[in-house]
């Protein structure tokens, strides 16, 4: 399989300074993490990331100060970190440049450059601040990948009453990370358990790659073609990482790591100690087989997912 | 002798009141996925709960500690995704019942959960709309879970991140929002709901031990406790159900 | 499950005289032949069907006089009938009034419908003659549940050079009309094989009757939800009805029935012949046990699917 | 000595060799179906086929007589549906080619699927659009298979289906569309292209046996044939690979 690439390679191939990002997964589910790590070791600036509800992996690049500009929904991860740390601390230091969407409104914006269509109408947000407050200045609004206007309300013309939808820009960023269970020998992405925006976020995205946990025959994976996620000719580069969305969980496979939640909240919260994070868990690794250890087969095994259930039956989630 | 309870055992039940059989129910985060799963074991059996990330109707033998949780993906009857999920929430054979929380709430239902001070340069940032927004404007009736303090029910928010009843009166539909709006807003203190024709905030019920004063001391605007009465506190049965079956590793029970 | 009944009883208590219906399937496959069939001889009339490609539910509801007004992208039943012969006849003799579109405005207005956006927008059609003529007269823009246009143009309002959009209107159909493989003793349909438009088709309607090949058991349909199509919720009515496609196919169940599509294209071609067929195949049809019989073991032998590669291997299809 | 070929052979390979390894190719019913699958197995093993309905590089070990057929969602990458399959008709970052077939063509590639006479009160009425002119809108080049007959090849459409080079030159671009318009018209005569900058159709084949003249006379506008050469007939690999592989039942080659 062509595509098949290594992790450093994926990123150096198709990761820029500036690139317009969007990740795959949700809060703390299926996050890019190990493709989040290598672009903080490759040194990546200036990324402009388009977010529905991002956790882990977000928040890590803000952190290590790859990220200047941000369209999102929600910052956080769940009941480790209700608002993400480095996010807030980002925000309120007027570190990046911020524009606030819902989730929806996200969606709809992937989904709409998924199709191809320059913008896509919803009643969501009428009458709320999303609506009445522009994150953008003018002068970003003039630049590569960023909409001229965050919206436009306009009079539905099918119905002579007043009736007001509101506009959202079509989003086609230049890269979208997935990680993915599993991706067959032909390059087809198998996604289990909640698929999130992934599938539309793929679709409007200049260049696709997936990481994922297990490569599986071709025979395997068009057995079931119902299941699939992604045809082959979406997907720019595919990288073999198992645990590749660890410290956030991958249904089926392995639950969200709590101790890491929790001990990533503590260090994050101090600018210092932050630093320390990084240098421990990104800088310092030199292979994904040195992060796994550090991991620990301890840990590993505890929240190893029963894989009928799911998740991690029983795990200690406090 | 009444069991002793917390006060997020207070306000999932509460909640849970609420919800009718064969609702739809979107539940967030934290004492809001109590209140869910809590409903559906004690009152609405055939009531549906989902989640804004596109799991529908979970088994939730273990409670989830976020809506991307892998336990809001076992068992249901589908997973999708967010484009399904917002779909279901606005759409007009359903009754749909949400769930949220919010760091500021207004006279009116409507809810911040985006930032305290200068939008572009907060004092304090948070999360962010998420799906609130978006549930805020679709579903039949929104019911928020606040703490009950001064600073978080305001006369004027600092960003109206989700619709309530907006303006009051019948703003909100004149909006193009067709229907919904803040159905109760259910405290540490009490549960709040909204005059009829106004759309004013009104105090419905306070708890046990919880004097009418202290509400008022603790609302940042003037609020009508004319028809306020006593809560039924939790019985042994709703408590029994919350603690061994919704929430058995007392993850949320306890707080 | 409240939602079980009888083919009788979904259709009386459901459709109506000049219900709007929308059809699951396309042109061979999947067609909710026995719900048509029920409509039929239940003397149903005034149906304003809603479709993308159809075949044959839609021409025998034509054909028995049951639709007066049609939107459609194509009528046709692939090799047997390129175009379907009594919608062919309809048209040309002025008895229904239509509405062109095409397949992917169709499916998009499905999609509008089923996010609950009053129109959306695409560039497909521009400079075709579906942009220039009108098949609906002004009186019948103005009744229940027609579009008060059929698509209007608009300017791009995100780029400031000429850039012209298509707007089309959502539909929400009275009723949408499913076959599917499998539904779950808890409601949950699974379709397998490609579902066309059909998700969004159930999901924008007011009504959905689902008819089956098997009802299983919840254990089984919930095992692993990624493959399942609609939640129970969406759906009003739920009739098993095994074979309920056919003369049209049902993948991994049975393929299409070549026999019976050829002898309907020599019946369909003469308006005496055309009322024999009715009365042989559906009105003198007194219950499905009885339709099965009609068709033979024989030929549902040789019709049947390997399940395994999901069609008729080495079927005759003449 | 070279074998007999039937009509349907001689267009299957003649549009077969447009498609390129790497290429999508969007196959209707019929011969367009035959060209896709010859062209995936003789030139292009690389070229992933798929339909309108949603299936992906299906196996295809028979060949499908409709674009619903159970043979298109049998061994493919995915199964999925409409909307997916017409947003990769359109995608920027896919080469797609599209066969159709149609009733009527004009010098400028233009389509009609759609009727014969008034458009209200039709003399004769076909199947309309379906995703015809979704993909001539969309795709990266349409190839359409023609029967060669005067009353086929007109001057004006009696209604404009599917949009080719519209009125000539740049008017494509124009209208919105950003790429695609058509490559070539593949009839029983011959092979018809497109003059690069007036987009007006030219003869680029005829094919042995047929004459200049006989194609002049077939068609209903003029033509220019002064780059006309003599197609090169299917060689015994490409027929072998058609008929043992493509369609082994013959319910296609044969006609």
């Amino acid at each position: 399989m062509e595509k098949l690439m290594t992790l450093d390679e994926a990123v150096r191939k198709f990761i820029k300074n500036g690139s317009q990002i969007a990740l795959g997964g949700f809060t703390v589910m299926r996050n890019p993490m190990a493709l989040a790590y290598e672009i903080i070791r490759q040194g990546i600036k200036d990324l402009h990331m388009v977010c529905h509800s991002h956790g882990q992996a977000l928040d890590v690049l803000i952190g290590a100060g790859c990220v200047k500009r941000l369209e999102i929904a929600y910052g956080g991860a769940g009941r480790y970190a209700p608002t993400c740390i480095r996010f807030k601390k980002a925000i309120q230091q007027g570190d990046i440049e911020f524009e606030d969407y819902s989730n929806y409104q996200m969606s709809l914006r992937f989904l709409a450059g998924s199709l191809n269509i320059p913008f896509i109408p919803t009643k969501s947000g009428l009458g709320s601040d999303l609506l009445n407050y522009e994150g953008f200045s003018k002068e970003i609004r003039t630049e590569r990948k960023v909409a001229t206007k965050k919206f436009e309300i306009m009079q539905n013309p099918f119905i002579d009453d007043k009736d007001d939808v509101v506009l959202l820009p079509a989003l086609n960023p230049d890269v979208t990370l997935i990680h993915a269970q599993y991706v067959g020998e032909d390059g087809t992405i198998r996604i289990k358990g909640l698929t999130f925006a992934d599938i539309e976020q793929a679709k409007a995205a200049d260049i696709v790659i997936v990481t994922c946990e297990e490569i599986v025959p071709r025979s395997y994976i068009r057995l079931d073609p119902d299941q699939n996620s992604l045809p082959p000719f979406f997907v720019d580069a595919i990288v073999k990482i198992p645990y590749g969305a660890h410290p956030t969980g991958c249904f089926a496979f392995y639950d969200y790591d709590p101790k890491h939640l929790n001990m990533y909240r503590v260090y994050a919260n101090d600018d210092k100690k932050f630093k320390e994070y990084l240098d421990e868990w990104v800088y310092g690794i030199k292979n994904h087989e040195e992060y796994l250890n550090k991991v620990g087969s301890d840990m590993l095994m505890k929240i190893k997912a029963n894989p009928v259930i799911g998740y991690a039956v029983g795990l200690d989630r406090r | 002798m009444a069991l002793e309870y917390s006060d997020n055992e207070m306000m999932a039940i509460s909640a849970g009141r609420f919800v009718k059989d064969g609702d739809i129910v979107f539940a967030g985060t934290g004492v809001s996925m109590l209140a869910a799963t809590a409903a559906k074991r004690i009152y609405a059996p055939k009531a549906v709960i989902f989640f804004e990330t596109g799991g529908i109707d979970p088994s939730l033998d273990e409670i989830p500690m976020a809506v991307s949780d892998l336990r809001v993906m076992s068992g249901t009857c589908l997973n999708s995704g967010l484009i399904e999920a917002f779909s279901i929430v606005g759409h007009r054979k359903l009754h749909t019942i949400a769930f949220l929380g919010a760091a500021q709430i207004d006279k009116y239902g409507n809810l911040n959960t985006t930032s305290i001070g200068d939008y572009h340069r907060p004092k304090t940032r948070f999360s962010g709309s998420g799906g609130a927004c978006d549930v805020a404007s679709f579903a039949s009736g929104v019911i928020t879970f606040m703490q009950h303090e001064k600073r978080r029910f305001v006369e004027r928010l600092d960003y109206l991140t989700s619709v309530g009843w907006y303006k009051g009166g019948d703003s909100r539909t004149r909006l193009g929002l067709v229907r919904g709006g803040a159905l109760a807003v259910v405290t540490n203190l009490g549960v709040m709901r909204f005059h009829d024709e106004t759309k004013e905030m009104y105090l419905d019920e306070y708890y046990p031990g919880v004097s009418i004063e202290k509400i008022i001391e603790n609302t940042g605007f003037e609020i009508d406790v004319s028809r306020a009465k006593q809560a039924v506190p939790p019985t042994e049965d709703e408590l029994m159900t919350l603690r061994n079956e919704v929430d058995p590793q007392r993850l949320i029970c306890k707080a």
